[in-house]
């Protein structure tokens, strides 16, 4: 199922993207031949059960493919608002590097010790804003804690070590991070996965103000339907490597059209009310 | 065994490899501020490994066969000195001066009471009457250049190489310089150092094969004098760093591996921070720490090593003094050849333990 | 002691595996093996040169003679057929390591076991007997006590020799003790009232195999190495001749000025060839118990 | 003992009887090789002691001069050209020269040669006696007082005149530490005192009358009586004080002692006192340690960067081959032939037995031992002194064919067979115990002597007897050695300087002590032969000359030959290198106006005798 023509303000046009984890013949695709268009300022969900691909496709639209994972096909259009629109696949190291965290942002699981364990927090903002805006170095200062803020954390966390924060501290420490540099376009890997409830709540909102404050893109890949239908403007869902159906939250929990989308969304045990979309 | 628990680079085994901290019987009263705690341990320790080293090495040289006195009256027989009839006298009085009278506990007591107190080794016999430790201050900075230099060189070469060579794992340059570690790993450095002097300095030439410096430089901070001495120090330098980059290539690449496959290079590299960076800041920094320990271990080893090159070299360090007091049976000097040695040893690994928590943060100390 | 005969089936069949698995072991055996071969043909070699007469023996034939095909290394300052001598000092160098090794794992292993399996203060006062033998320079003391040992057997160099290099075997094989005692399956036997003993045996031991391999390495490594390092310097034992006596010999006459340089590069070269071959097991060894550690292939 | 009475020539002393009188009074140098005899027969016999291997190299013919010189940069502090290089043995002690200080001076370092000065040097290579300090001696009639008259200019480095004052302050020195070597003996023995009428003048009243006394002053073999300065050396302890820099009056002072690079540096003093006699060419002598590792030491030969030593003969003999142009081979022939001990105290067993001296004689392969183990080609040995022309005299070719010295293993067993039976075991039995000998050698392993006793040994064990050999250090193989705790010694013979009667001498059964006793250097071997007592008993009083004494030493011979108490193997040849690349006029075979030695205190004429070679030295 292809989706509409893509329209020129799209931020990201992945078209027929296929990863392979293993070169013998046969073995299937993590990733067979997405085609995927993610509007500017939206807030995409990435539905699906864990080893439906959504985490690879994640790391391979960030270029972050470890081997044995290749990616044997397919192209990822990307328009940064302030530069040329750029095949993320194909395009110099050199130049994915300047996109990066500049344009191009990630936010990983909340479970995976993402922080550099030996560095002060502090320490992890300034090395991202020192590499690609070395001229906004003297504000560092100023700039670290206000970050803290947005996510509320207090400015002393700056001072302290990964391990001296809980799992939620952490989490919201990355998203801050991520913001730093107000990129066009944060990828979230499962940001609320392994956190106690009261905390996804706080991480969820902060991603929502986010959006609505900074106007960042966001791609949300999660398997829990809650998220979705609470964040996402419009959701994908993926099974086996394929999408099988792209649409407005409400339309997929509503009316899902394909078979997987209507097991998929029968199977959530409670169905709160929906929020009036 | 240090009681420093670290983040146990190499055991992927538990699930979630976030560092665990082990809070575990910590008495009341350090309780407070752990790091005092630990200090005062490792100190005490400190203490008692060195008692134990220097009655260990003051024994082990007392027990050997041979009376220093009786060898050293013949040998001045042969020099035409002194007189055979009149030696009882005079076997008397030195063994008295080198403090060889009484038993062997007296002689201990009295030899640690002397070193402790005074810093004093008695008089040496290859050099009488200089005190033992003056003959060995000649020597001690030749030992501590030659062999600190090139010691910690191949420490900071070494660890960079190993990086290096698990950040490339699989590339042809990280797999060359890895199987040539392994083979040449374990060569003991004089044989390098063999190998060296015959190559460069017999038949080609290029470099000095003997003594520290060019004698027609007068000795003085001058550029020409300490150009002498580098071109000179190169040869026998050259084989303790070739070896030691080698042994610390393989066992950095050996704590690199496991942390090449963590989450936070993987974000840093999300960040699109320079390579560089990611090698050393985010790689290197959290796998480093058992290499600092292993290095206070391993100079107790290079000065083993040290003790041939400067022979091979003629180089006037500590480990010609002890090859030629021990030839000549000189207790005093041999004892304070090794204490130097044990206490310069010991002292640099509790420096080195104490400095731990920090250069890692994720260090603490259990009780 | 019914699990026993298990055990050692599981004990013997292990390394065959083991050593299929890393090639730096197999090829670490291989060179050892031809190492050891060359030593066992020494008595050949010295029939097909000396034709029934000592090729070894001082003033056999004339003096630096050159590389000839009956000599196929030349003789040395007192007229020793050198390929002869370096063979048969091979067999003696690799007796020395062997007996050093063994011995001094022996007292490693017994050390390990003492100190990691019992703890408390026990385990304190070993770890910091073996901590300071490992920290402080024992080269004084090997030279001091070689110095007295004149004329002394195989045994005894062997002997002396792991007096220094236990430690090495003590630590690494105390190390996984330490990490083993607390493995679930420890637990278990303990809980099960077996005998300390037998749980050492049954559950420890068939699990430090390739520890205790690398410990026998590193000793005996640490051992040829303070023996050689000694007999460069003039001061080894004299009963014993090794290659570590003939390298000595050749720098003392300057062979290689002579041209005699068979006699100090081919000693040399077999010296690096054990050495890597010890180091190939022993590295072999630690991989096999920590597969990550592999290079990809 | 009557002693010749011979009036004292004024200028040529008789060497022989000066020996003489040195041995019996042992103030010769203890084991260190004697060169005396050598080096009388080597200049006057002409090419007769020369063993330098001219022509042969292991590769051929030697081709003369055709190899070019590349001369290497030597690491000195001083100009190359001015400065004559020498090295020397492994110096550990630099800052202090006082010698009675227990290691307290820097043996071989040139400061016992051309900064000590001696009163008189007795040149052995030519049997001339230069006096240098003091001009002349003189006896009164009944040799109860001996005077010196020192020379009026003679001063010391710090410009302070000589004078007898520091000789008689030397003496009594000397006289009062009854523990040092010159204190305890002659002076001791012969001084009653010492004046001083003059500054230039000393005299001795002497206890009892001695006319050799003088022989103590004069410097014969390596050193003499070194006179130390007054205003230095008063009041200070002498097993304490450190003597840096040393005073003394000879043509070099010290210029500077360097521990890191084992140099001692020496410059010329400007206003040395005999220039008229002595002024030598090089401004500097610098002495270093010769380089442990052979291979770098001759190569420093090589490239001239050591003017004398620090090469060993198969370095210089393949330097021959190669037609290297600057190498000067001297000759240098010791009088100690290498040598068995075989003990004669019955408690030691087998070896006791006379018999199986010659078992052990005819084991000895002397040809193998001359070509194969000694680093020289030297002849075998079949008397028990040097064969020198001087010691011609002493050898009965009729009696030594009567006891042929030859290798001959099957004789040996059959003899063996008489004294020691195979047991069943196949191991040799005497007097029902296995028969064991313990072969003793100060050498270290792989040295000469270790390996000549090795060979004997093999040839034992292979005949059934258990037979071990060990190098012991110096002072155990003294220990030793002296307590005749051994069956057999390997090492040298230096009884015979003079004449085979201080052989027999030695040999006596009064000086045979029990084995465990020390044996303070006489008799060893405990040898009890009553016939060789008696004979000795009555040579001793005779001119060995005379042909009375002739037929006495023949019997002693043939006596010596049936016990075999020390059994020689091989002549000792000691060849020494100079490089003439920088200078010449060296002492060699064909002239040899100097005793070679370059740690010997006559040293210094040769150093006065040497000329630049005018060759520039590399940049």
């Amino acid at each position: 199922m292809t989706d509409r023509v893509s329209v020129p303000d799209d931020i990201l046009q992945i078209s027929d993207l296929t990863v392979r984890y293993s070169s013998r013949p046969g073995t299937p695709a993590a990733v067979d031949g997405v085609d995927l268009a993610v509007r500017r300022g939206e807030i995409l969900g990435v539905a699906g059960e864990s080893g439906s691909g959504k985490s690879t496709l994640a790391v391979a639209l960030l270029r972050l493919l470890k081997r044995p994972g290749r990616v044997t096909g397919g192209s990822i259009l990307f328009r940064p608002r302030d530069s040329a629109e750029v095949d993320l696949l194909r395009v110099g190291d050199k130049t994915l590097r300047g996109l990066r965290w500049r344009n191009l942002a990630y936010l990983p699981q909340g479970s995976m010790n993402s922080l550099n364990p030996v560095a002060r927090i502090r320490d992890q903002f300034a090395d991202v804003i020192v590499e690609h805006a070395p001229q906004r170095r003297g504000e560092l200062a100023e700039l670290v804690p206000r970050l803290l803020g947005t996510v509320g954390l207090p400015a002393r966390v700056g001072g302290m070590y990964p391990h001296e924060l809980s799992g939620g501290m952490r989490q919201r420490v990355l998203m801050a991070i991520c913001i730093a540099l107000e990129p066009d376009l944060i990828i979230a890997d499962e940001p609320t996965t392994a956190l106690d409830v009261t905390i996804q709540r706080v991480i969820l909102q902060t991603l929502s103000d986010l959006r609505n404050d900074f106007g960042v893109t966001l791609i949300l890949i999660s398997h829990d339907m809650g998220v979705h239908a609470q964040l996402a403007d419009r959701v994908a869902v993926m099974y086996e490597g394929r999408i099988v159906e792209v649409g407005d939250t409400r339309q997929i929990f509503k009316d899902p059209q394909d078979p997987y989308t209507r097991a998929l969304i029968e199977s959530i045990p409670t169905i709160e009310e929906r929020k009036a979309s | 065994m240090t009681s420093v628990v670290t983040t146990r680079a190499d055991d992927k085994s538990e699930p979630n490899p976030t560092p665990t901290v082990r809070a575990v019987g910590v008495r009341s009263v350090l309780a407070r501020h752990p790091l005092a705690a630990y200090a005062v341990r490792r100190f005490g320790l400190y203490l008692i490994e060195m008692w134990g080293a220097l009655t260990i090495a003051f024994f082990f040289f007392r027990l050997i066969p041979g009376d220093p006195i009786q060898t050293f009256i013949q040998t001045l027989q042969q020099n035409y000195v002194y007189n055979v009839q009149a030696s009882a006298e005079v076997i008397a009085r030195y063994q008295h001066e080198f403090g060889l009278d009484g038993n062997i506990f007296v002689q201990y007591l009295h030899h640690m009471k002397k070193l402790i107190i005074d810093h004093d080794f008695g008089p040496s016999l290859i050099n009488y009457p200089t005190p033992a430790q003056n003959v060995i201050m000649q020597s001690l900075p030749w030992t501590i250049g030659l062999l600190g230099i090139s010691a910690v060189i191949a420490w900071i070469v070494g660890l960079g190489a190993g990086a290096l060579a698990g950040w490339r794992r699989g590339k042809a340059g990280a797999e060359v310089a890895t199987n040539l570690a392994i083979m040449l790993g374990h060569v003991p450095f004089y044989f390098v150092a063999l190998i060296l002097v015959y190559v460069f300095a017999y038949s080609l030439g290029w470099l000095p094969s003997r003594s520290a410096y060019d004698s027609n430089i007068p000795p003085a901070f001058s550029p020409q004098f300490i150009g002498s001495v580098l071109q000179h120090g190169i040869l026998p330098a050259a084989s303790i760093v070739i070896i030691g980059v080698f042994n610390w290539l393989l066992s950095t690449r050996m704590l690199m591996i496991p942390v090449l496959g963590e989450d936070y290079l993987l974000y840093a590299e999300a960040k699109g921070l320079r390579p560089g960076d990611i090698l050393t800041r985010y790689a290197l920094r959290n796998c480093y720490l058992p290499q600092v320990t292993a290095f206070g271990l391993s100079l107790g080893f290079i000065f083993n090593g040290n003790v041939l090159v400067e022979q091979l070299f003629n180089y006037p360090g500590l480990g010609s003094t002890l090859v030629t007091a021990i030839q000549q049976l000189d207790f005093n000097t041999i004892l304070a050849v090794t204490d130097m040695a044990i206490i310069s040893v010991l002292t640099i690994n509790l420096i080195l333990d104490l400095l731990l928590p920090f250069l890692d943060p994720r260090v603490k100390y259990w009780g | 002691m019914m699990t026993s005969t298990a055990t050692i089936g599981r004990v013997l069949k292990a390394p065959v595996a083991v050593v299929r698995s890393s090639p730096k072991l197999a090829g670490g055996l291989i060179v050892l093996a031809l190492l050891v071969l060359t030593a066992l043909s020494s008595p050949l070699v010295s029939r097909a040169i000396g034709h029934g007469a000592d090729p070894v023996a001082v003033a056999a034939y004339e003096r630096w003679l050159v590389p000839s095909p009956a000599h196929p290394l030349g003789t040395d300052q007192l007229g020793r057929d050198v390929l002869s001598m370096i063979i048969g000092s091979m067999s003696t160098s690799l007796q020395i390591g062997a007996i050093a090794g063994v011995i001094s794992t022996a007292i490693g292993v017994v050390v390990a076991f003492l100190a990691g399996y019992l703890g408390g203060w026990i385990d304190a006062v070993l770890s910091t007997f073996t901590g300071i033998l490992l920290v402080i320079p024992t080269f004084p003391l090997l030279i001091a006590l070689s110095a007295y040992a004149k004329e002394v057997t195989l045994f005894q160099v062997g002997l002396m020799l792991s007096i220094f290099s236990w430690p090495f075997a003590a630590k690494i094989i105390r190390s996984q003790v330490l990490s083993l005692r607390t493995r679930p399956y420890v637990e278990l036997a303990k809980v099960s009232k077996a005998g300390a003993m037998e749980v050492i045996v049954t559950e420890l031991l068939p699990n430090l195999a390739p520890f205790i391999g690398v410990g026998f390495a590193s000793a005996a490594l640490g051992a040829i190495f303070g023996l050689v390092g000694l007999e460069v310097i003039g001061l080894g034992p004299s009963g014993v001749i090794d290659l570590g006596h003939i390298i000595y010999s050749a720098i003392s006459t300057g062979a290689l000025t002579l041209g005699a340089w068979p006699m100090f590069v081919v000693p040399i070269a077999l010296l690096t060839l054990l050495f890597a071959a010890l180091n190939m097991v022993n590295i072999g060894l630690e991989e096999v118990y920590n597969p990550r550690l592999r290079s990809e292939r | 003992m009557s002693i010749s009475r011979r009036p004292p020539q004024r200028h040529v002393e008789d060497v022989a009887d000066v020996l003489r009188y040195l041995s019996r009074r042992n103030l010769l140098a203890g084991g260190a090789a004697v060169a005396a005899g050598g080096l009388l027969s080597a200049c006057s016999g002409g090419g007769g002691g020369s063993y330098s291997d001219r022509n042969a190299g292991d590769k051929g013919g030697s081709k003369k001069n055709t190899m070019p010189l590349e001369v290497g940069k030597a690491n000195i502090p001083t100009p190359r050209e001015q400065t004559l290089i020498v090295a020397q043995t492994d110096f550990t002690v630099f800052n202090n020269w006082n010698s009675m200080v227990p290691n307290g001076a820097p043996g071989a370092s040139g400061f016992d040669i051309f900064v000590k000065e001696y009163m008189f040097y007795l040149n052995l290579a030519t049997g001339e006696l230069m006096p240098w300090l003091c001009t002349d001696y003189k006896y009164n009639d009944d040799f109860t007082e001996l005077t010196f008259h020192f020379d009026p200019n003679a001063k010391w480095n710090d410009g302070k005149p000589l004078t007898s004052e520091d000789f008689k302050f030397t003496v009594d020195l000397l006289r009062s530490r009854q523990d040092l070597l010159g204190g305890g003996g002659d002076l001791t023995e012969f001084t009653k005192s010492v004046d001083t009428p003059d500054p230039q003048t000393a005299v001795i009243t002497m206890t009892k009358p001695n006319p050799r006394f003088h022989y103590g002053f004069i410097a014969v073999i390596v050193g003499g009586f070194d006179i130390r300065p007054k205003h230095v050396w008063e009041g200070k302890d002498p097993l304490k004080f450190r003597d840096n820099p040393p005073v003394r009056s000879g043509p070099y002072v010290l210029d500077k002692a360097i521990q890191s690079q084992k140099m001692f540096v020496w410059k010329k003093n400007p206003d040395y006192w005999n220039k008229a006699k002595l002024d030598p060419k090089p401004e500097y002598v610098v002495y270093i340690s010769t380089a442990k590792q052979a291979d770098s030491a001759a190569l420093a030969f090589e490239r001239a960067q050591v003017d004398v030593g620090s090469i060993d003969e198969e370095h210089a003999k393949a330097l021959r081959a190669k037609g290297y142009p600057a190498l000067v081979t001297t000759q240098f022939h010791d009088p100690c032939p290498r040598a068995l001990w075989l003990n004669n105290d019955p408690s030691r067993g087998i070896t006791a037995e006379p018999k199986m001296h010659w078992v052990i004689n005819y084991l000895i392969d002397r040809s193998k031992d001359g070509t194969n183990v000694w680093p020289v080609k030297v002849p075998p040995a079949h008397y028990p002194w040097a064969d020198y022309p001087s010691n011609k005299k002493w050898e009965d070719q009729e009696v030594a064919d009567k006891y042929p010295f030859t290798y001959d293993p099957s004789k040996a067993e059959e003899l063996l067979d008489e004294i020691a039976p195979k047991g069943a075991n196949g191991k040799r039995m005497y007097k029902g115990k296995p028969a064991t000998i313990e072969i003793i050698t100060p050498v270290a392993v792989d040295g000469a002597e270790y390996v000549m006793a090795k060979l004997v040994r093999d040839q034992l064990v292979k005949l059934g007897v258990d037979a071990t050999i060990r190098s012991l250090s110096g002072s155990v193989h003294d220990d030793k050695w002296q307590r005749g705790e051994f069956d057999i010694s390997s090492q040298w013979v230096c009884d015979v300087s003079w004449d085979p009667e201080q052989l027999y001498r030695n040999l006596q059964s009064d000086r045979a002590v029990p084995v465990g006793k020390n044996a303070v250097g006489r008799n060893n071997v405990r040898l009890r032969d009553k016939r060789l007592d008696e004979l000795s008993k009555q040579l001793a009083n005779m001119d060995p000359t005379s042909n009375e004494a002739k037929q006495l030493l023949a019997k002693a011979l043939e006596i010596y030959y049936e016990d075999l108490p020390v059994i020689p193997i091989i002549q000792t040849g000691y060849p020494q290198y100079f490089n003439t690349a920088f200078w010449t006029g060296w002492p060699t075979d064909n002239d040899l106006y100097q005793v070679p030695l370059n740690w010997w205190g006559h040293f210094m004429f040769v150093i006065g005798k040497i000329q630049p070679s005018g060759r520039k030295a590399p940049a």
